[in-house]
């Protein structure tokens, strides 16, 4: 009789379901819809609320509707981001992401923003869902700002971090799709935290994180120390999303690069990856970072200099 | 994952003036994973018909020394080189032998024909992986990037093309349909087909 | 933190009974191009459901305000329905501010609509086509669950996948090496955008099933700008409520109906 | 960590959730495992009485409308005089809803706006009204011809069909109205519709050869009294498979 009793209780979590459920179509707009606060105009009364299905198992809909690694032709195609890295060194945090986005074999995108602009001094990546990783650091930033306000201090990146890393774990099981990692410099100096939707949360010096992460892994782990010079630090983020820019199809178009340091984060470059296969990140034609093109550039160089007779 | 998109790979043939032209890209590989970008899947077959053979690449390499080897019966038996016409029924037939358990290609294929006059026509055909022909006037796809080919030539293509403006239009086409697609790509081989010569080019694609 | 509810508990071994499907796909094709003080959003008008065409003439472009103009694809009740609930938040903005929405906030309105249906999602591609506070012609686009990227060219539902590389190609000028001393230019004239957007949408019809019978396309202007021969292409109509400056224009075209 | 991004996130299963951590209510339960009353809500899942094709037409003076006076339970003809062509006007049951405020009387195009306000608000309650409506309508000199479904859907069009009608119907309506809804005269419209539930009625194995047709014009809303078409069979009896079989 659990279920009778369930059926007709006013409080607990059965009926909290019950009543999202029935606000389907009825309440959908709070006042707050009345101003220019958008969806996050609710944040007096807490996180947004969301419209749940009216079935028994909402996750399990959503999985029919929207799962297109089980069923290629479910009809909702949630686009997925795919590699993304960031590593902690002396000069600070480099971020760097690849910016294209597939549904299924077609490229939906290949200029997405992979790294999410929280503040000037914090940094989110994207790999995942899109849509949840830009909406929830959308709003991890505007808790940033009201935790400033409270505090008169900078929220740090490891409260940050974990924000979101609570937030999201309240919604597991749900479906939410994200693998992002928190950059930033506070008191403590440069910091890099892994969060995802399953609710891992890492402190570390390096991560990668997407289809195309080993790839990645391979030229960062090679290259990666801790004295790194800036410039050597850029060039091994840009290295290493060419590598899985082009090894991994899901990966690649343009890089974005980011550099955070004592003062927030710069905008290093945006880096055409192909450009950089044939050319590489300079002006120079030939430089690149393609096996064919440095054994064609190391077979020129090793080429006796002809001399005229 | 469907076993067409395991190792990707996409080819289109387009007709032009007195001419036709095939192109295919270069990569092999294992679903997302690139393993190749120097994957041949065009093969000629004579001096006037080439044959593009997208889909599973194990399949390539068998189908290709089948239909050599069919071809090479055809040209001693008949002691003649064979018409594309002629070869485009070999080809459908070959794939409906295996109608129950298929090889899981898509063949395109482009050639010239020997007209009465003495001429050369113009000749393109797909079939599909069980061997259904579709003789086409102006263009044929097949492959991971078939809708993407589709809509790119459909907008570019237009009949009458010299040899020069029809491997522009086709270089073009594949290299802007294979770039929105994942398991294209890794560069791309076109060759010219006209009545005396064979123009072959590797273009420089992009490589991610 | 919210506190998140579970679900009672359900046996997995108790067979299902095969739920009642609340989606369906509608077809047809939408696209958007953006140019330095224009915009042109277009759509196809056919409304199909499997093999049946339901009606030559459903509208999937819409005009919100004098300069945004929003294009749905995928279910049409959903397209509709969001696109009712899009013009009823701006015109409680525009009570409460007196003034339009801003193109780049409807852009992010729109993203919270979207994602508040996270877990019931809306299956509908959205385009939004407008001109920005700074006059600069612009394109957003959505998946269903809201994630959106300032673009200046895309193409959405069935034939995504045929327009969008000829677009790339024409628009974008990828894969072409310009000239010495003659770079591709930045921005394409009106005319051209509108004889591309046509071209497209002929091809799409000639190679998808689900694209045809009637093509609407927006075209909004930036404040100040000059018409660009507008005013000579068959059949032109104004859609300008207000005097802000923007103008709205839409073509209408036929296309095959087989 | 699974590092392919297509396999996170997926909403949960056994298969995913190796350590079963959650959610906790999915975890292996030892409890009772029926309860007579879990299922107590039953949603309409299918229908079970059924009614078959409506079929609609623009024409010169107004819409036009037909639609068979059967229901059926399954392959059973079960009602065999049920009215499926509603006029709603002041003093029918929907009709009540409508009340007139203000000296506005709702017209077809804002009783369409609510049908389907109320179908797609039930499809999102995952509780759909198991029908589709069609609405057809007179109005300020205009006519009006709009469809509803259980899912949301509408779409207008100068002839509309239900059911089996869309397959059967619809083509034979298209030809005869599109591009003529100005010229077609009501005897030139009850023969269109006439024709066309002949054919239904020919190849629906559930419609009935007892229909109304509806007309909406200048003048109002007129149901007629239930006909039927001039049907013949007897052409069957020489062809195999019509009729009955010799060997």
């Amino acid at each position: 009789m659990n279920s009778i009793a369930n059926r007709f209780t006013t409080t607990g979590p059965i009926s909290e379901l019950r009543k999202a459920q029935s606000h389907v179509e009825d309440d959908e707009f709070a006042d707050s819809a009345w101003g220019s606060e958008a969806g996050f105009g609710s944040l007096a009364k807490g996180v947004p609320n969301f419209t749940v299905p009216s079935v028994p198992d909402p996750s399990a809909f959503l999985r029919l509707h929207t799962d297109d690694f089980a069923d290629p032709n479910c009809r909702i195609k949630i686009q997925h981001g795919t590699t993304t890295l960031a590593f902690r060194f002396q000069g600070g945090v480099i971020v760097a992401v690849d910016s294209r986005a597939t549904a299924g074999s077609y490229v939906a995108s290949g200029t997405v923003k992979k790294v999410i602009e929280i503040n000037p001094y914090l940094l989110g990546t994207m790999a995942g869902g899109a849509a949840d990783c830009q909406y929830w650091e959308t709003y991890l930033g505007i808790h940033c700002r009201l935790h400033e306000l409270r505090n008169r201090e900078r929220i740090s990146v490891s409260a940050a971090s974990k924000y979101l890393s609570n937030l999201v774990y309240s919604y597991k099981g749900m479906g939410l799709s994200m693998g992002t990692m928190i950059c930033g410099w506070d008191k403590t100096g440069p910091a890099v935290f892994y969060v995802d939707s399953d609710g891992t949360r890492l402190k570390g010096d390096l991560f990668s994180v997407g289809s195309g992460s080993t790839f990645a892994y391979g030229v960062l782990d090679q290259g990666y120390r801790w004295d790194l010079t800036d410039e050597e630090a850029q060039e091994l983020g840009r290295r290493s999303i060419y590598a899985a820019g082009h090894r991994d199809a899901f990966s690649g178009n343009t890089c974005n690069l980011y550099h955070v340091k004592e003062d927030g984060w710069k905008f290093i470059g945006n880096y055409d990856i192909s450009k950089l296969h044939y050319d590489g990140p300079g002006e120079t034609p030939g430089a690149g970072y393609g096996y064919d093109i440095r054994i064609e550039r190391n077979a020129a160089a090793a080429a006796p200099i002809a001399v005229p007779s | 994952m469907s076993i067409m998109e395991y190792n990707g790979g996409s080819v289109i043939a387009m007709v032009g003036k007195d001419c036709v032209a095939i192109a295919s890209d270069l990569r092999l590989g294992n679903q997302a994973l690139g393993i190749s970008s120097n994957f041949q899947k065009i093969f000629p077959v004579t001096d006037r018909i080439y044959l593009g053979l997208p889909g599973l690449a194990t399949d390539v390499t068998t189908l290709r020394e089948t239909f050599r080897y069919r071809v090479n019966m055809y040209t001693i038996k008949e002691e003649r080189e064979i018409e594309p016409e002629t070869f485009a029924h070999l080809v459908s037939s070959t794939l409906y032998e295996r109608r129950f358990g298929p090889y899981f290609i898509e063949p395109v294929m482009a050639g010239l024909s020997k007209s009465a006059t003495g001429g050369y026509k113009p000749f393109i055909a797909a079939t599909d992986l069980i061997g259904c022909l579709n003789f086409a006037k102006d263009f044929v796809v097949a492959g991971t990037a078939s809708s993407k080919l589709y809509g790119v030539a459909e907008g570019l293509w237009e009949p009458d093309l010299d040899a020069d403006q029809l491997f522009e239009t086709i270089s073009q086409t594949i290299m802007n349909a294979v770039d929105r697609d994942a398991y294209s790509g890794w560069g791309v081989i076109v060759h010219v087909i006209e009545k005396d010569k064979v123009t072959s080019r590797t273009l420089k694609g992009r490589m991610d | 933190m919210p506190d998140m509810v579970t679900l009672p508990y359900s046996s997995p071994a108790t067979p299902q009974q095969r739920q009642f499907n609340p989606y369906s796909e509608n077809g047809g094709t939408i696209l958007a191009i953006s140019g330095a003080d224009f915009s042109v959003i277009a759509g196809d008008t056919r409304q199909s459901e499997g093999y049946s065409i339901q009606t030559r003439y459903a509208p999937k472009v819409f005009r919100l305000t004098d300069n945004a103009v929003l294009a749905v694809n995928g279910f049409a009740a959903d397209g509709n329905m969001f696109v009712k609930q899009v013009r009823q938040r701006l015109e409680w903005y525009r009570h409460a501010h007196a003034k339009d929405m801003p193109l780049r906030a409807i852009a992010r309105l729109i993203q919270t609509m979207l994602y508040s249906r996270r877990f019931f999602p809306y299956y509908v591609y959205n385009i939004l086509g407008g001109i920005e506070e700074d006059g600069s012609g612009a394109v957003y686009s959505f998946d269903p669950v809201g994630s959106y990227e300032r673009e200046s060219c895309r193409a959405a539902g069935a034939a995504q996948s045929l327009v969008q590389p000829f677009l790339d190609n024409q628009i974008y000028f990828k894969n072409q090496v310009p000239q010495p001393g003659h770079p591709h230019p930045q921005h394409l004239p009106l005319t051209t955008v509108i004889q591309l957007v046509i071209d497209s949408f002929t091809s799409a019809t000639e190679r998808h099933i689900e694209v045809g019978d009637g093509l609407e396309m927006f075209i909004v202007l930036a404040k100040g700008s000059p018409l660009y021969g507008l005013e000579n292409i068959d059949g032109v109509q104004e859609m300008t409520v207000t005097n802000e400056g923007e103008r709205i224009f839409v073509v209408r075209r036929n296309l095959k109906r087989d | 960590m699974d590092h392919f991004p297509t396999n996170w996130g997926r909403p949960r299963n056994d298969a995913f959730d190796a350590y079963g951590t959650y959610p906790i209510a999915q975890r292996p339960y030892n409890g009772p495992t029926t309860d007579a009353f879990s299922e107590g809500i039953q949603h309409t899942q299918q229908p079970i009485v059924t009614g078959t094709s409506v079929l609609a037409i623009k024409y010169k003076d107004g819409i036009m409308m037909s639609a068979d006076n059967l229901a059926s339970y399954g392959s059973l003809a079960r009602f065999k005089d049920i009215q499926r062509l509603h006029p709603v006007g002041t003093n029918t049951v929907i009709g009540a809803e409508f009340t007139q405020q203000d000296g506005h009387s709702l017209g077809p195009s804002e009783i369409h706006e609510y049908l389907s306000h109320v179908m797609y608000s039930r499809r999102s309650k995952m509780n759909p009204l198991w029908n589709s409506l069609i609405v057809g309508g007179f109005k300020d000199g205009k006519r009006f011809l709009s469809y509803v479904d259980l899912l949301g859907t509408t779409y207008s069009a100068s002839t509309l069909a239900t059911g089996y009608g869309s397959y059967i119907a619809q083509p034979l309506l298209r030809k005869a109205v599109e591009g003529n809804e100005d010229v077609i005269t009501e005897d030139e419209a009850v023969r269109i519709l006439e024709q066309s539930m002949k054919v239904l009625f020919y190849r629906d194995a559930r419609s009935l050869n007892k229909y109304q047709i509806a007309k909406i014009t200048a003048d109002g809303v007129s149901v007629s009294e239930s006909r039927s078409a001039d049907t013949h069979w007897s052409f069957a009896e020489g062809i195999r498979g019509y009729g009955a079989q010799t060997q």
